[in-house]
């Protein structure tokens, strides 16, 4: 038997439940063959999901390391792979290696601070960990803001956790947007970034940003506008990637990989490398 | 150091095939230089260097790394590694020799990568000094001396002799294990040879390139310059340059469906290549300027900042005489320089 | 001891209008042809790309035929022309590579040609049996 | 050498530029030796004075370039087509993959281009300069001195057998234009006579060897003026033949031959892929044996020769022999 260790050599895993977010969004639990969680990890970092024949690609682990049993993958449809998920049922296999990428500095920076977390669309997949990480934790952290926006109500991915738990977190306040008005919606209607302005935080906090680029642009000149700091704001990143672990070359901005020196950067980090994306 | 008649060659191959594989450049029908598996009758080549690079033997074009079986909803995962043969690449020159320290720098740092460590590790790399370097080398540029070409054992070829001496333990135990009268001598022996490659190395046309303007630290001074416009405007995008480099390293990860199972195996890529980085959510190097300027920021910036300050590049002169469109690395780093007719 | 005689595979690309008919016929008057044929039915015999036929041979074809309606008959009127023209290059071409010729071929079998379809399978399958297992344009991670 | 010296070009294009009638010029840069020429756009006068070549080693053929030039859409584009090059240029033209009204054509003569790989084949590497002398060229080594060749074994097979020196497209011509020279053309299908003539066996040994050595870097796909497709079918994880490196010889042999297929009747026979294949893999022997079918079979037709004509590929005559007689023609 060869015994060496091989990153590139995935485990076995399999689904046990398919969760139906939004038309597009599903949310996989994920444990292995002796149904324990694959390994352990920090809210903000990845794994390699394949199904194999038909890819292998890197997603955000969406459940907090603080769940003992099993992971969560939040999943949109959008290429070869992802539909294939999107088509599986439960009890599928899939293979899974990992964990990739440095995460949130939960923590360290993180501690003892008011936080604001920023997503748009399928971006609160990777913030879920954190959200979720920093509730169990609690009295670690100060008061927590979360906005959240999405195209339509349909679309808001986790809304019932959302509501049903996050929003009845003490010192938790939870902020939805939807880009259009819709019948059946009574919150606020806009787009994220005029939230986040409207709703004036002050900018004694750390935030976190996730979502398409347009929405993180126009976020972030609003929050250096309410006076926040490059030093301040977080985002996670995502390129195309095949090995994970900064060998094959084609995640990189400038001289950092985003599958091990990222996904996270601040900004003030990003800042610092060349304007490729 | 240790000597040995040059026309009984053949017997220090077929003592070292003995137990080993054995690989030494060898003309193909082609005409040109390419490794080859030695058995009698495989003859040294007399051309400097090899059309690929001895990179093939650690990092080869395509590998396969696991096998899965799919059945229903069951996956199950066939480890097929297999530790490898030993092996030795006779005549491999200074500069392909200083590449291995280039992919031992991606391949061996955490998590390492098994299926280069293993090989590196079955492998040894017999070097053979450059007494008659070409127009398009340049390995001295990034501080490589082709008159003493490292590698596990370095050899010179001198007048009636072959000099053999051994760099590392590794190679001195072969060398020790090694069924033949080889004779003793005194470095010396070869100190003129030595003395005239260094001469000749000295009159090549781009020996010397200016590299104090390159390394960490450079990517604001040169991601956004106007030159590499000019320098991309006519790259057709292939993989010439990067399949040929031997310190290009970059990978893709596909399955291939036997009908049986399902191989997942690992090929060489090239940043050059549109689909690179091509993802469902878009393509983040739209056009050819983004990945050229990819290539050679990575061997002249990147790389080094993450390697203290050690180039991606070793100077072998192989994308010069092989991109269809002659642009090359010289050009880039005369013309980013700001020193170039091109 | 005993030589396990290895049949051959054959892939026969038949076109939806008449050859595939063809083999219906064969099958309905209980015509016997080897069962190493496997048929795979096509709009029309131009729709066989090149990459099909190498295709069928990487994955353990041993002889590759198309059969299509008979020039003049194609059911979109001209396209058993352009396979007829197509077909001869990429043949031409395999052969030009060392494959050997015998291994390909194009038939023009009609709907009411139930006996020709079979005599057709029956002696092609029979010039491939010659040649023995496809060597030359095989594909070794596809062998098992 | 050539008859025409880059000076006449120059001044012709300074010309053209200072007209206002084109805004640049597609042409050919010196580079760090005698040899390695680079394709550039030029666009000033200065800048060519400076930079621009025309001697013994510029082979590239332009043409490809057009597609990406003429897609920018400010002003005409001058190009410096060779003889070759003009077949090629019409091709792309007949396939409506750039609009002429953009370019302007200078057709320049052509006496065959040298290729510095068959030089080093003959008088070794280290070769610093070179020198024509009446048929003979004068290399300049760095360790054995001036070597002499003969310059027919310095040029590439296309321009050993070349398919004429007449321009087919171009809006005017620089130098004399030479006459059709039927004479070497007819030896373009030498080398496909020569492995018809073998067995199917050493056919089969000769090709092995060859494509074996295929890197599958696509220089050859990617500099090929017939290949413009948007995305190849090699690239495409769609396409089911979807391949990045030639992982078992099936894939070198399946490559090769769809590619070859794909050009088929659209191929001029320019002999860009086997310039630039680092292998040195005889690609144009694939090319030229689809040329040497259609001819035979479906009658004489050079890609690219007029504007707009068809290819035997999409075209069919009731009277075309089946497969299995037409390669048995062929033999006899």
């Amino acid at each position: 038997m060869y015994d060496r260790r091989e990153p590139l050599i995935p485990t076995i895993g399999t689904v046990t439940d398919i969760r139906i977010d939004t038309p597009d969004v599903k949310t996989f639990r994920v444990v292995t063959l002796d149904g324990k969680k694959a390994f352990e990890h920090i809210p903000g970092q990845c794994a390699m999901l394949s199904i194999p024949g038909v890819g292998e690609a890197m997603f955000s682990i969406t459940s907090s390391p603080t769940n003992e049993e099993f992971m969560e993958f939040s999943i949109k449809k959008c290429g070869c792979l992802t539909d294939w998920l999107h088509a599986m049922d439960v009890k599928q296999q899939l293979t899974i290696r990992g964990p990739y990428g440095n995460g949130f500095p939960v923590d360290t920076e993180f501690v003892g601070k008011d936080l604001l977390f920023i997503a748009g669309g399928i971006g609160l997949a990777p913030l879920r960990s954190v959200i979720n990480y920093v509730r169990h934790y609690r009295g670690r952290y100060g008061k927590v803001d979360i906005v959240y926006g999405s195209r339509s109500m349909q679309d808001l991915v986790d809304y019932n956790e959302i509501i049903d738990e996050w929003a009845k977190d003490a010192g938790i306040s939870v902020h939805l947007t939807i880009d259009r008005e819709q019948p059946e919606w009574d919150g606020h209607v806009g787009f994220v970034p005029n939230y986040v302005k409207e709703l004036g935080f002050a900018p004694n906090r750390v935030a976190v940003l996730c979502g398409p680029p347009i929405m993180i642009k126009f976020t972030l000149s609003g929050l250096f506008e309410l006076g926040f700091d490059k030093t301040q704001v977080y985002t996670t990143m995502e390129l195309r990637m095949k090995c994970g672990i900064g060998k094959c070359g084609r995640c990189n901005i400038g001289s950092k990989y985003v599958c091990k020196d990222g996904p996270v950067f601040r900004f003030d980090q990003l800042d610092e490398l060349p304007s490729e994306y | 150091m240790l000597k040995y008649r040059i026309n009984k060659l053949n017997e220090l191959f077929s003592s070292i095939a003995e137990n080993r594989l054995l690989y030494i450049p060898s003309d193909g029908t082609d005409g040109r230089a390419h490794y080859t598996r030695w058995q009698d009758g495989i003859v040294l080549s007399d051309k400097l260097n090899t059309v690929r690079s001895a990179k093939d033997f650690f990092f080869p074009q395509s590998e396969n790394l696991i096998e899965f079986e799919r059945n229903g909803k069951e996956i199950k995962v066939n480890d097929i590694r297999k530790e490898p043969e030993d092996f030795v690449i006779f005549g491999v020159r200074a500069c392909d020799a200083a590449s291995f320290d280039i992919l031992d720098r991606v391949f061996l740092s955490e998590p390492v990568d098994s299926y280069y460590a293993s090989r590196r590790e079955h492998g040894i790399v017999m070097t053979l000094a450059c007494d008659r370097p070409a127009e398009t080398c340049f390995c001295t540029t990034f501080g490589i001396d082709p008159a003493c070409p490292g590698g596990d054992i370095s050899c010179w070829q001198s007048g009636d002799w072959i000099y053999i001496e051994a760099n590392t333990e590794k190679g001195k135990v072969f060398l020790n294990g090694l069924d033949l009268a080889m004779e003793q001598c005194d470095e010396n022996e070869i100190a003129e040879d030595k003395k005239v490659i260094c001469e000749r190395i000295g009159k090549l046309p781009i020996n010397n390139l200016p590299m104090d303007c390159f390394g960490a630290g450079k990517t604001e001074t040169y991601f956004n310059d106007p030159a590499w416009a000019k320098l991309s405007e006519s790259c057709l995008g292939c993989g010439t340059c990067t399949f040929v480099c031997p310190t290009c390293q970059c990978y893709d990860i596909k399955d291939f469906d036997t009908g049986s199972s399902i191989r997942r195996f690992r090929c060489w890529d090239s940043c050059m290549y549109s689909d690179f980085t091509m993802m469902s959510a878009g393509q983040p190097r739209p056009t050819q300027l983004e990945r050229f300027r990819q290539r050679f920021m990575h061997k002249l910036v990147y790389f080094p900042e993450n390697n203290d300050g050690i180039f991606g590049c070793v100077g072998c002169g192989r994308c010069l005489s092989r991109c269809p469109i002659s642009m090359n690395i010289v050009k880039v780093i005369k013309n980013l320089g700001g020193n170039s007719n091109v | 001891m005993q030589i396990k005689v290895r049949k051959p595979l054959i892939v026969a690309f038949c076109c939806n209008w008449c050859s595939y008919a063809g083999a219906d016929l064969a099958g309905s008057n209980r015509l016997n042809y080897p069962a190493d044929v496997k048929i795979i039915r096509v709009p029309c015999s131009c729709r066989v790309n090149p990459t099909f036929v190498l295709r069928a041979f990487q994955r353990g074809a041993d002889g590759v035929i198309i059969c299509g309606c008979h020039p003049g008959d194609c059911h979109y009127t001209s396209g058993n022309y352009y396979t007829r023209r197509r077909m001869t290059l990429l043949f031409s071409m395999l052969d030009y590579l060392g494959i050997e010729r015998e291994r390909t071929r194009v038939e023009w079998v009609s709907a009411a040609e139930g006996a020709k379809f079979a005599a057709t399978m029956n002696e092609f399958a029979e010039q491939v049996a010659a040649l023995g297992e496809n060597r030359r344009l095989e594909d070794l991670r596809c062998k098992k | 050498m050539q008859k025409v010296t880059r000076d006449i070009l120059i001044d012709r294009a300074a010309e053209l530029l200072a007209s206002g009638m084109v805004n640049r010029v597609l042409g050919w840069r010196s580079g760090e030796f005698f040899y390695d020429v680079v394709p550039a756009v030029f666009r000033s006068e200065a800048d060519m004075r400076d930079g621009f070549v025309f001697d013994d080693f510029c082979g590239c053929n332009f043409s490809k370039y057009l597609v990406k030039e003429s897609a920018r859409s400010d002003g005409r584009i001058l190009v410096f087509l060779k003889p070759c090059d003009t077949y090629s240029y019409n091709q792309l033209l007949t396939e409506h993959r750039f609009d002429a009204e953009k370019t302007y054509v200078i057709g320049v003569p052509c006496d065959g281009m040298l290729d510095i790989g068959r030089i080093k084949e003959r008088v070794g590497e280290g070769v610093i300069g070179i020198e024509a002398e009446g048929d003979e060229l004068i290399v300049k080594t760095l360790y054995d001195g001036d070597k002499r060749m003969k310059r027919e074994d310095a040029l590439p097979d296309r321009c050993r057998h070349c398919k004429g020196k007449k321009h087919v497209a171009f809006d005017e011509l620089i130098g004399e234009e030479c006459e059709e020279n039927d004479e070497n053309a007819s030896g373009r299908f030498e080398g496909v006579a020569e492995l018809e003539a073998m067995t199917s066996e050493q056919r089969y040994f000769f090709w092995q060897n060859e494509l074996s050595r295929c890197i599958r870097c696509n220089a050859c796909r990617d500099v090929c003026p017939a290949c413009t497709c948007e995305k190849c079918v090699f690239d495409n994880p769609k396409s089911g033949v979807e391949n990045k490196a030639a992982s078992d010889s099936f894939e070198e042999k399946l490559f090769h031959i769809i590619r070859a297929f794909h050009v088929a009747g659209r191929c001029t026979d320019c002999g860009e892929c086997s310039r630039v294949c680092p292998q040195h893999i005889p690609l144009h022997l694939l090319n030229r044996k689809f040329i040497s079918d259609i001819n035979g079979l479906y009658g004489e037709y050079q890609a690219g020769e007029t504007v707009g004509s068809r290819s035997p590929m999409v075209d069919y005559s009731r009277a075309d022999l089946d497969p299995s007689e037409a390669i048995g023609k062929r033999e006899e």
